[in-house]
This record gives structure tokens, C-alpha cells and sequence, in this order.
């Protein structure tokens, strides 16, 4: 989905706080991330799928959380009943926490998991070889993708082939897409942004991962 | 799994256990009070584990894994090894797994590719449909790395971003900007700053800040 | 400025409320557009200054009062401590109304504005002739400008040449820009959005109107 | 100014004047009590003024002038006009300028361009920057033309967008939609149904909806 958050080259934002650095460090909210990705409530097309005004508005924590409510509750797997008892109970009592319930056994295999980096196929197939140059596709994908709007329709020179992959699921617990070969492309800056001397941007390289059905000749 | 392990086994071994349990949540004991997205968030894990969906030994594994087991200590073994060890950073260069997995670095979101900065090229990495990031060298990302200025101007403006971080580059230094969006997690390889001939491997992995690997900051001599 | 309001081809903001009709046809807002305009307070590159997070959060009618607003003030037109003295006065009292003050010689001169079409100049010069095929170039302007995101680098066909006007000023109270030819063009759908025939969209034509030195040879 | 001027100049001349004046705002003789948002407009109004930077009068001729002297009522004599009398609909097509004029619509936002609907052909107007609208003819626009949803998707998916407004054209019916970027506002000439062939110019004014000028409706007999 060509969504809000597909905000590369948008302005209006206003300079970077470079002194935010906290979030994430907060034990709560990493703990966050492990709770939605352990139970299956995060999922990229799920954060894309809230609505643009209130994804600007949320900070990060607050997108996993609304991502995996939603998700959660939607399928069933909690109950609102449950996390508006909670919510009461948590708020009302600050030492109430969430009940325990362990699995021991299962640990080591999580943490296996987790410290094993993942492996890329290699691309045995491939229709694009380094140095040829490419042209990203005009689109406008319904689901999820990655494929961001300011590289269409521009032309680049294939950097790199770090292997295949399949599409990501186009929907929140959706199947895997088509597997394919994935490009690292580059694009001379002025193909995107023109040139932007003037503002103090002298011609850069911009690489982006893109899958082989984004791809045409140029 | 890691050369350096053991401290950080250390450090974490004692949270656990029941007693300890949750020691992410905010109790009386702790200094700041719960916010309401904090209890939101606890509220999510209790209706979980409630429904068995969730284990809570899991959570803190995974939580630990993502606070302790990875962070920016790894990514800068590794790049201080890159600059002791011409050998090495050839083989990060040409295989970054296999190279990190030399020193024990691994896991999740960290299929990497480095991407080495030099006389002539700065390297700025950058996820903007998301915040991708390698978290076995680095950990989880900074705020200012999820933020939408930075997501949205770090493609279309390097050096204006740059130098909100006080990073100002030669005209002539080309500026090779790295979105993300695929399951590769790039990683800067900052260039080593003179006049750091005579420290040692651990000497010059305590110079090495998080912001030099994602392209943010150059490394300063001590 | 690539900003939040340039939303051609955006996804995620859901359906159209058709049945919401009566924004404007409230006096009041009417009247809020009439003062913006008369007071200089509106421009669209104030518009368009607005956060993004509060441009979506936004009605027409709050974006139109925070810009004047934010450029009234910033002027020294007004000042802040009149505007807390006006609401405070005018919510405390549901009696109260704005003070009067008439200048009854200006009306006819307003109205007889307001009812004369601007007439737009004639293309004496055009680089470019109807029926020429033209692409839009890869730009990142900083001020307001009129050249929507989604037809950069497409191709198309001058459709009819409608005069020659201005560009709008880049900033708010700002000069206006280079004055040249504008030019209608028309886009294929599928050079900017691809094949959409399988989610129920044939082909169809995008006509937009765009300055002359938006363009280029294809 | 307009060969229909009397009847508006009637309805609003009583309610200029001290006594009526500022009447766009609600006092509790009102069925609405105030908003936020209209205290804020208020007091917009009443700092200009205190300062002297606007005069009422003027603030109540414009206001008049967007809500009485421009609206639909002017698009459809022109429509009907054009069904009724092939040459204004040519000199219409040909300098829309001068061919409102004839019928006294003018005014700001009112360079137009008519471009009409036929069996093969059907026109969308969209304002994807802002909301630009051809004021002399519609009026004010409603809120679902200024709204996120039309501003986004008319440009990329129009059939989609008219079926939610109850309209479905054939497939090889082609769409040109007109996205109003410069100064020139687009104005639909809508398709003259079947059956209409008994009806007046008056008559046929009265069945064309402001939403087929804008191309999000087609006339339907009455």
C-alpha cells in the first residue's frame, strides 16, 4: 500500500531530534516488541494499515501496540472484555503486574532462534545481472510491499543481487508472495531529485533492495 | 555464543527468575510512574498469557535478547577488528555474516551487508517505509532513527540531515544513502581516525560510537 | 514543497464520506475564508507549512485559521494577547460579536473584484506545442509550488495550452515567480499508476496543468 | 451583474446593516450554540478589525458574495443553456469565459474550462494540492471535495471513487480526470439524459445536481 508511511522525500517534517535516543531502552517498550512479535499482533501491513492521521500522531510504541490490538482482538485471540480489565487493574493497583506463566522448556529454542542470523537464498534464477540498467515499475500495489513511490518510474544500475527472497505477505497473517530475485539498485540522486546544488546537495548514490517483479527494462 | 559473552550473561542472569520477573514494568520501587501506554502494554501481555497465547519465560528471553544480547558493543568488535585486521575486513567486506559470526555476533534482523567508508565515500543507512535496523550490531534502533523527519529526508537531503548531527563532509565525498527494504541490514564500516596508530583492538572498539555505524557520525581520535 | 498536501495517489485514508456536505455553507466558515482572504493571513504556502500530523488532524476551517494565524502574528499584524482577549470574550459571553467598523466607499470596488474573472495571459512564448510530448521533470522544490509528486518523470502529451501565468510565490507574502507558459498535459494512467485493470481500473486520462519549466524533453 | 441577480440581491440586501450585521455567527437567538473553532474565527475577525486591518462591510460583502453570488444554481442555467442552444454550448467548449458572461456568471476563481461528457467520454474534477474550485459556477465546495480520501484517490482510482458515490459507467467508457494544479478551474458539462426532450431550459436547470458538474453524479430525468 502506498501509504503514510512510504515517507521518503516527503517534507514538512521539520530538522531530526538528534538527542532522541531513549526509546526502545525503556525496558517496557522492548519488552513491547517481544510480546507483539511473540503472539503474532505485529506485522508490517498491520502498521501500515492505521489510518494517516493517527499514524503521524503515534510514536512508535504506540503503533505496535494499536497494530497488535487490533490484530489480536480482530482474530479473536483476546478479548476486549480482558484488556479492559486489565488496563483497569494495572492502572488502579501499581503493584499489580501481569500473571506469570512459564514454559521453560521452550526458552532454548527461542533464543536459538533469535541469535540465528537468518539465511538469504541464493538467486539462482535472475533476469537482471550487475550493472544492467533498470527501471523500477509504475505501481500502485494495494497490500503491502517495498517499494517506495520515489523510485518509480526512475532508472538505476544493478549494485548487487544479495540473493532471492520471497514478496513479504501483501496482508496482516497473509501468505508469503512470489519468490524472486532481490536487486540492490542505485540511482544517481538527480534521477530521483533533480539537481539540488543549489541547495546545498551535491549529486549522491541512492540504494535501495527491490524485487525483480518491481523491475523493467528501461 | 559470544567472545565477550560472558559479562553480559552476567549482568542479565539476575533479573530473572520469578522474583524478578517483569522487571521491565514499573512497580512503586521504581523511579518514574506508569504512563497510560505503559499500562496499555502490560495489559496486552496479561490478556495473553491469560489465554496461554504467550509465555511470560519467553517474553523475557526475547525482550533480553533485544536489550542485552544484541547492541552497538558488538558493532564496534566488529569494527575494530576490521581496522586491526586487514584479513578480517576483507572477509566483513565480502561476507558480513560469516565474518560477524568470527566474533559471535548473530541473530535476528542481522542479515548484514557492511558497507566501508572511506577517503572518498560516506555511507548513511536509512529505512524509510519502516525502521529497519541490524539489531545484532547495533541493538534497537534510536528514536531519531524511527523518526519521520529522518526516514523522510535522509533519501532526498544527506547533508542537510548530516549536519543537524554536526557532520559536515567534503563537496567532493560522495554520499551513498542505503534504504532498506529488503531483509538486508546494512551497516556503515567507519573509517578509522589518525592518530589511533598505537591504541589496542579494545582500545579503539571504546571510541567507536553507534551513530559511526549508521553513517550519523565520523569516529573522533580519543 | 513536497509536503502532506500533496496527496495525489495516496492509499490509507479509506472511503469518500460522500453524504458530507455542509462544511462552507455554515456562515461562519464562509466568513473565516472571506477575513483569511481579506487580511493576507491565508496563502497556500502557509497552508502547506502546517505539521503534517495537524494537517491531517486538521478541518478546512482549522487550517485556514491556524495559517492565518501563525502569519498574522508572525507579521505583528495582530498580536497574541488581542486573541486571547477576543476568545475569552467572545466565549464568555454568547451576546458578544466582533466590533464593527464599516468603510462603506470600498464595498463596490470588493464586490466588483469578486465578480470579474481574472483573465490569464496569453502563451506568447511556449517552448513546447499541443499534441508534443513532454516529461515532467525529477524535482524537490523547497517553496510551494504546483507540480504534484505523483506525475514526476512521466511522460505525456500537451493536451492544450491554457496561457501563460506566474509562478505562484514560493513562500507566504513571497514574490511570484518566473512567468511562463502552462500547459494542460495528459497522462496515460498506466505511466503513473501501471495496469490497474485487475483491480477494476482500464486505463483512463490524467490531465494536470503544469508550468513550462516543470518540463522537458521526453 | 447577473440576469438572475434579482432574486439573490433581494434575499440578501436585508440582512446588510448595523442591526444584521455579523448575522454568519451564532448568538443564542441561534439554534447552534458557538464552537471552539468558531470563537477562534471570531476573534480572528475582531483583532483585524480592532486594528483596522479589514472593515466589516467588507468582510460581509466577500462573505456574501461566496455563499449567494456564486453557486450551483449558476452551473446548471449554464448547463441547460447548453443542452438547449448548440451554439453557446460551442462558444461554451470554445472560451468558457465569455460564454458565462454572456449569462452574467463571473468572478474570482472563475477561469474556466468546460469539458463535456458524452457516451464515450466521462470528466472527474479534483483539486489533489488544495481544493480549487470553480466558485462562480458551484460555489463553495462540499466537504467530501476537500476531504483526504477524494484529494488521494480520484487521480488514481476514479472508478472506485464513483461507485462509492453510486456512479458506474461502462468499461469502455474512458475517464479523463482533471486535476485543477494552476489557475484554471474545470467545470463537467454533464450528459443531457434521454427523455428530457419535452423539458424547458428551466425545467432542465432544475434536475442537474451540482455533483454532476463536478463529475460524481450523471443527470438523471426526473
Amino acid at each position: 500500500m502506498d501509504g503514510i508511511h512510504d515517507m521518503g522525500g516527503m517534507a514538512g517534517f521539520g530538522p531530526v531530534d538528534v538527542s532522541a535516543e531513549a526509546s526502545g531502552h525503556e525496558g517496557w517498550e522492548a519488552r513491547l516488541q517481544a510480546t507483539a512479535l511473540l503472539s503474532g499482533g505485529m506485522s508490517r501491513p498491520g502498521i501500515e494499515a492505521i489510518p494517516p492521521a493517527e499514524y503521524l500522531a503515534s510514536s512508535y510504541a504506540e503503533k505496535w501496540l494499536a497494530c497488535s490490538e487490533h490484530r489480536l482482538l480482530g482474530d479473536g485471540v483476546i478479548e476486549r472484555e480482558q484488556l479492559d480489565r486489565w488496563r483497569t487493574a494495572l492502572a488502579d493497583d501499581p503493584n499489580r503486574l501481569p500473571p506469570r506463566d512459564d514454559a521453560p522448556e521452550a526458552v532454548p529454542g527461542l533464543v536459538a532462534m533469535l541469535t540465528t542470523t537468518p539465511s538469504m537464498a541464493e538467486a539462482t534464477e535472475s533476469r537482471f545481472a550487475v550493472g544492467d540498467r533498470v527501471r523500477v515499475r509504475r505501481m500502485r500495489p494495494e497490500g503491502h510491499h517495498r517499494c517506495p513511490r520515489y523510485v518509480r518510474g526512475a532508472v538505476g544500475v544493478i549494485d548487487r543481487i544479495p540473493g532471492a527472497e520471497h514478496q513479504p505477505p501483501a496482508e496482516p497473517g497473509g501468505d508469503v508472495g512470489h519468490f524472486e530475485a532481490v536487486y540492490t539498485v542505485q540511482f544517481d540522486s538527480r534521477d530521483l531529485w533533480g539537481d539540488q546544488r543549489d541547495e546545498g546537495e551535491p549529486p549522491f548514490d541512492l540504494l535501495v533492495d527491490l524485487w525483480e517483479s518491481y523491475l523493467e527494462d528501461p | 555464543m559470544s567472545d565477550h559473552g560472558h559479562d553480559h550473561d552476567h549482568d542479565h542472569d539476575h533479573d530473572h527468575g520469578d522474583e524478578h520477573g517483569h522487571r521491565h514494568y514499573d512497580t512503586p520501587g521504581s523511579r518514574r510512574a506508569r504512563s497510560a501506554l505503559e499500562v496499555r502494554a502490560m495489559a496486552l501481555e496479561a490478556a495473553l498469557v491469560e489465554k496461554g497465547v504467550v509465555k511470560t519465560d519467553a517474553i523475557d528471553a526475547f525482550t533480553d535478547a533485544l536489550e542485552h544480547r544484541f547492541g552497538p558493543h558488538h558493532g564496534a568488535r566488529v569494527v575494530a577488528r576490521a581496522w586491526t585486521d586487514p584479513d578480517f575486513k576483507q572477509r566483513l567486506l565480502d561476507d558480513a555474516n560469516a565474518a560477524c559470526a568470527e566474533l559471535g555476533v548473530a541473530g535476528v534482523e542481522g542479515n548484514i551487508r557492511v558497507v566501508e567508508n572511506t577517503d572518498d565515500v560516506h555511507n548513511l543507512v536509512v529505512c524509510t517505509l519502516c525502521s529497519c535496523y541490524p539489531w545484532p550490531l547495533l541493538g534497537l534502533p534510536p528514536i531519531w532513527y524511527k523518526s519521520f523527519p529522518y526516514r523522510a529526508r535522509a533519501v532526498a537531503e544527506p547533508r542537510s540531515v548530516l549536519s543537524e548531527f554536526g557532520v559536515e563532509l567534503d563537496d567532493d565525498v560522495r554520499i551513498k544513502v542505503w534504504d532498506s527494504s529488503s531483509e538486508v541490514r546494512y551497516f556503515v564500516l567507519p573509517a578509522r581516525p589518525d592518530g589511533t596508530d598505537e591504541l589496542s583492538e579494545d582500545e579503539l572498539a571504546a571510541i567507536i560510537d553507534r551513530n559511526s555505524m549508521i553513517g550519523t557520525a565520523l569516529v573522533a581520535a580519543p
